[in-house]
């Protein structure tokens, strides 16, 4: 159990960079990459996370404790989706103009950045 | 209990994700790709991170999908 | 704690260039072009000013601002802290520089898209200040971030060139791949010590056997850093970006943020894992690597005709060189790298905007295409033979300067056959440039047979970057250009500023100092022996030998092509091919090889550390 | 390289990597273990500063660095989008045809979803120092709020509902607030990013600080860079042809 949230966060990683190989598309080449990206924020949480302790928000009435997940990993995986939010329209903003450019998403039949 | 809903969230999101980069067809992607989104969103309430999931849900099941379909839009617009 | 108004120099550093960039964003409605441009100029001024405020103040030890003004107890604490010495002050006012010399250079003639360039140069400049001046491993990740996406989105600039977007999306993906790698590396970190500041992690790590975590961790995090860095085989994305970014952009990513991945590399191992994983195992990793990065960047250098990505895997070359003089760990080897790096900016930024110049004016950069067209009367030529020149070492400019530097500390280290190396890098690199310059402005040898763009890539027939092709070279272009230089040659004639470089490069190694001053407000600690870094004579010998040797190569470039056997030359022609090919431009290839390459990497960290 | 070559080569690599992370895992503490000392740390820190939510107190206060930077990093990708989705010289920006008919039913909905949208997300942006949430999260709630208009078929009444000079500026002028918040810590000498607004009492809408001043500038500069950037897609999807294939103007 405890090695399973870690290897899946791999898992994603790493299908995410086959993604990126095989992709006949580079739009699914995009995808596949905030796939990959993805991988990171289930690693981040899975290390933060504590059995049986609750979200690290103190609603009314209930008093402080420490028994909640870190913190800090979710604050730093908020920072990771917004990374890969805008590296995505970055990304599919080049696809588009690399469409208009080139007639093709094809990255085998893009063949002007040879040598 | 909760470990199982862990390891049954962990275990859709893994099969996800491979769904997602294993769809050819870009236009399918961005559906998979919410879907994925949703996965994720409900694995991360899971573990306690409900800042996180609430992220995910607007962006990674909302704006992204949504910005991956009108790309797509264009680009079959061109192609046609 | 409170040191004094110098703490307030860092975040001013980090924040001013954005807040600038908002007001260009802002006004760009109304105002004229020559406001964003005078607006963008004056913040570039401005943090030239404060990074070079903060390099005086970190003359007696290092400047820690903690954020938030959460100051350490016992040594831990929830904030962020910027932690200053003078090298990375240093490096920031470098940034700031060249970006200053880039927008002058784009002044009112760069075809720029409305006030978002010199809005995103600024954000660019905020990104490089920020990672260089930061002490926390994520929050390094987090500008790291911020240099590639204003990166991406500088270098695709020119929509319609069809090289441009295809060149910006290669760099977007994989130095983005690498980035998450470096995240999961974080995340292992994070999960053994449940810290981020890099002096934290640091004193956590301090004595540990270095186990699977360590190594992996090590590997991972690096890794993002060295795809900045370009090192082989995480190079590929480099020649692309550097090929079709618009030459101002090119004088930001090649003099400056390439650099910082070493620059990273160094500040995290020698911070956060010298005291685990034993120097040996990373000084032979990075001398190989840097060999191999070295070696092919000047074989592909010598073999271009676009004369960006010339200059580009020149650059690829040179980085191998700093990579070396690092991987020697000691401080004078860091001095060497530091002036090296500084005289390379600066000739390496100049020679990038004179190939702006010219394709302004002629609309190519293909050397065959403008064989004897430009003219050695342009003010360019002179400016471009001599920065080639200094390029390979020539005294007493700032690359010679580095070079000798870096030499001798590989010498004192017991690999004197490493001064081989630099000498022969540094005349191929300079030797093609001489060449292209010499075919390109006087004509010289013959013209070189015309190439398919199917197979290789052509620089003819572009878009110029200006809004129309530039009878006359403006002004502002060449005091740019002049700047560059002037700066390029000062590091080397100053003995003042290489004095304090060899200092700067001892607090920089100084671990101990670094965790004390960081963590516990100490006071700086005194500067272990610094390295005298400054010409010898041996030194000055061997930049004369270099510069000749370039020449050599270039003259037999251009004249000895006949002399050549046929059989001999088919031969070369076929190996060569064979690199040749790995360089296709396709994505699949270049992700292939930077998973490849961290598997490598850790291959060449972890499998001697196996117990 | 061929398919099966890049294929061998990215093999190759993906096992070592494989091998390197499970040695990593070997020495990782167990998941769920209760030794997480960065979170000893933040706890009792964001209590201090009265914010309930611990995450924003770590966003917005104890590491409201990271979060300027990812605020930048968000304006960036906006203007770099903005540059690289413009219409070249050789395309024209046509208003964009009234699109297909849509069904009543999907209109009203759209219309009645509008205002609960835009009410949702303004309550997720000023309670993001109380609730799950904040400046982030509302932010885009309200961007993709206005495209449900879009959704309605009414990509007319999006366009005049959305002037995007005014978006970029409530962006621009967001991200800089963001920095000259931090910059009056900094002026007060308390730091950069000091939490110096009166801390208010726990659990209360006014504590916290600048977290919720922070919040809601967040909020500004999601929501106005979240619709510049969808703008810009939509313009070209809908909006943008090339000079050749347009056959009648407007």
């Amino acid at each position: 159990m405890g090695v399973l949230a870690y290897a899946v966060a791999g898992w994603l990683v790493i299908v995410g960079a086959l993604g990126m190989l095989r992709s006949r598309n580079l739009v699914q080449a995009t995808v596949a990459l905030s796939v990959a990206q993805s991988g990171t924020y289930v690693f981040l949480l899975a290390i933060g996370y504590q059995w049986s302790a609750t979200a690290p928000v103190f609603s009314s009435g209930s008093p402080p404790t420490n028994q909640v997940v870190d913190p800090v990993v979710q604050a730093m995986a908020l920072t990771d989706i917004v990374v890969s939010a805008m590296v995505t329209a970055l990304l599919l903003a080049l696809t588009i103009q690399i469409e208009k450019t080139h007639r093709t998403l094809d990255p085998d039949e893009l063949q002007r950045l040879k040598g | 209990m909760s470990a199982a809903l862990i390891v049954v969230a962990l275990t859709l999101v893994a099969i996800g994700g491979a769904t997602v980069v294993f769809t050819t067809d870009p236009a399918r992607q961005a559906v998979t790709l919410s879907v994925f989104g949703l996965l994720l969103t409900l694995l991360f309430f899971v573990l306690q991170a409900p800042d996180v999931a609430l992220s995910q849900l607007v962006v990674g099941a909302a704006l992204v999908p949504l910005m991956v379909m009108l790309t797509v839009r264009k680009i079959n617009q061109r192609s046609r | 704690m409170y040191q004094g108004p110098a703490t307030a120099l860092a975040p001013l550093a980090v924040a001013l260039p954005v807040v600038l960039a908002c007001v260009v964003l802002i006004v760009e409605r109304w105002a004229s072009r020559r406001l964003a441009d005078l607006l963008a100029v004056g913040t570039t001024v401005l943090v030239f000013g404060l990074t070079a405020a903060l390099v005086a103040a970190t003359r007696d030890g290092r400047v820690v601002t903690w954020s938030g003004g959460w100051v350490p107890r016992g040594g831990l604490s929830v904030g962020i802290a910027l932690v200053v010495d003078q090298l990375a002050a240093g490096i920031a006012c470098l940034a700031a520089g060249l970006t200053c010399c880039a927008l002058l250079y784009s002044w009112r003639y760069l075809k720029t898209a409305r006030a978002h360039y010199q809005a995103l140069m600024l954000l660019f400049l905020a990104g490089m200040v920020g990672f260089s001046l930061t002490g926390d491993l994520f929050n390094m990740f987090v500008f790291f971030e911020l240099m590639g996406v204003t990166a991406f989105a500088l270098t695709g600039l020119h929509i319609e060139e069809p090289d441009s977007v295809q060149g910006s999306l290669n760099f977007a993906v994989i130095n983005s791949l690498g980035a998450y790698l470096s995240l999961m590396g974080i995340g292992l970190l994070y999960a053994r010590t449940g810290q981020l500041g890099l002096a934290q992690l640091g004193a956590r790590l301090a004595g540990r056997h270095a186990d699977g975590l360590i190594v992996a961790a090590f590997v991972l995090v690096t890794i993002g850093f060295l795809v900045k860095a370009a090192m082989v085989p995480l190079h590929f994305w480099l020649a692309d970006a550097h090929a079709v970014a618009p030459a101002p952009v090119c004088v930001l990513m090649s003099g400056v943020m390439v650099e910082l991945g070493v620059y990273a590399l160094a500040r995290v191992y020698l911070t956060v894992f010298s005291a685990s994983i034993p120097a040996p195992v990373v000084q032979r990793t990075f001398l190989v690597t840097g060999l191999l990065t070295a070696a092919l960047g000047s074989v592909m250098c010598f073999a271009q005709r676009h004369l960006k990505r010339l200059l580009a895997y020149s650059t690829i070359a040179h980085t191998g060189l700093f990579l070396i003089g690092f991987a020697l760990l000691s401080p004078d080897g860091l001095a060497g790298v530091a002036l090296y790096v500084a005289g390379h900016a600066g000739v390496k930024g100049a020679l990038f905007l004179l190939v702006g110049v010219v394709l302004d004016r002629y609309q190519s950069v293909d050397e065959g295409e403008l064989f004897g067209r430009v003219g050695g009367r342009h003010p360019a030529c002179w400016m471009f033979l001599l920065a080639a020149l200094a390029l390979a070492g020539l005294p007493p400019f700032g690359p010679g300067l580095g070079k000798a530097v870096t030499e001798e500390a590989a010498a004192t280290a017991g690999h004197p056959w490493l001064v081989a190396v630099f000498v022969l890098v540094s005349a191929v690199t300079g030797g093609a440039v001489l060449r292209a310059g010499l075919r390109v402005f006087l004509g010289r040898g013959h013209r070189p047979e015309p190439i398919e763009p199917v197979e290789q890539m052509s620089g003819g027939r572009k878009e110029p970057e200006t809004e129309n092709t530039l009878r006359r070279t403006p002004l502002t272009m060449l005091v740019a250009i002049g700047m560059l230089l002037i700066g390029s040659t000062a590091v080397g004639v100053l003995p003042g500023l290489a004095a304090a470089v060899g200092r700067a490069a001892a607090v920089f190694g100084d671990q101990a100092g670094y965790l004390d001053q960081a963590l516990f407000a100490a006071s700086a600690p005194p500067v272990a022996a610094a390295p005298v870094a400054w010409w010898s004579s041996s030194g000055v010998l061997l930049g004369v030998a270099s510069t000749v040797l370039a020449a050599v190569v270039a003259g037999l470039s251009l004249y000895a092509h006949p002399l050549v056997p046929h059989r001999l030359r088919s031969h070369l022609a076929a190996g060569f091919e064979v690199v040749r090919g790995l360089h296709s431009g396709h994505l699949g290839d270049y992700v292939a090889w930077l998973i490849f390459g961290a598997a490598g990497l850790a291959a060449l960290i972890g499998l001697p550390l196996l117990p | 390289m061929n398919r099966r070559a890049r294929l061998s080569v990215f093999g190759l690599g993906a096992a070592g990597l494989a091998v390197l992370f499970a040695l990593a895992l070997a020495g990782m503490p167990d998941f769920g273990t209760s030794d997480h000392p960065y979170r000893d740390l933040a706890v009792p820190a964001a209590v201090a500063h009265d914010t309930a939510n611990v995450v924003s107190s770590v966003n917005f206060d104890q590491r409201a660095l990271d979060t300027l930077g990812e605020e930048v990093i968000l304006l960036s990708a906006v203007v770099g989008a903005t540059a690289l989705l413009r219409p070249t010289p050789h395309e024209t920006q046509r208003p964009p045809a009234p699109g297909g008919r849509v069904l009543d039913g999907t209109i009203l909905m759209a219309y009645l979803l509008l205002p609960l949208t835009t009410l949702i997300g303004l309550d997720v942006v000023v309670h993001g120092h109380l609730t799950p949430g904040g400046g982030f999260q509302g932010g885009v709630v309200l961007a993709t709020a206005l495209h449900l208009l879009y959704l309605a078929g009414r990509y007319e009444s999006l366009a005049r509902l959305r002037p995007l000079d005014w978006y970029v500026w409530v962006e621009g002028s967001s991200a800089a607030s963001f920095a000259g918040i931090g910059l009056v810590g900094l002026g007060l000498g308390s730091g950069f990013l000091a939490n110096v607004a009166p801390h208010g009492s726990f659990q209360n809408l006014l504590s916290a600080g600048t977290v919720p001043i922070l919040n809601v500038v967040t909020g500004g500069a999601v929501a106005g860079g979240a619709v510049v950037l969808l703008a810009q897609f939509l313009n070209q999807a809908l909006g943008t042809t090339p000079q050749a294939a347009q056959k009648s103007a407007g």
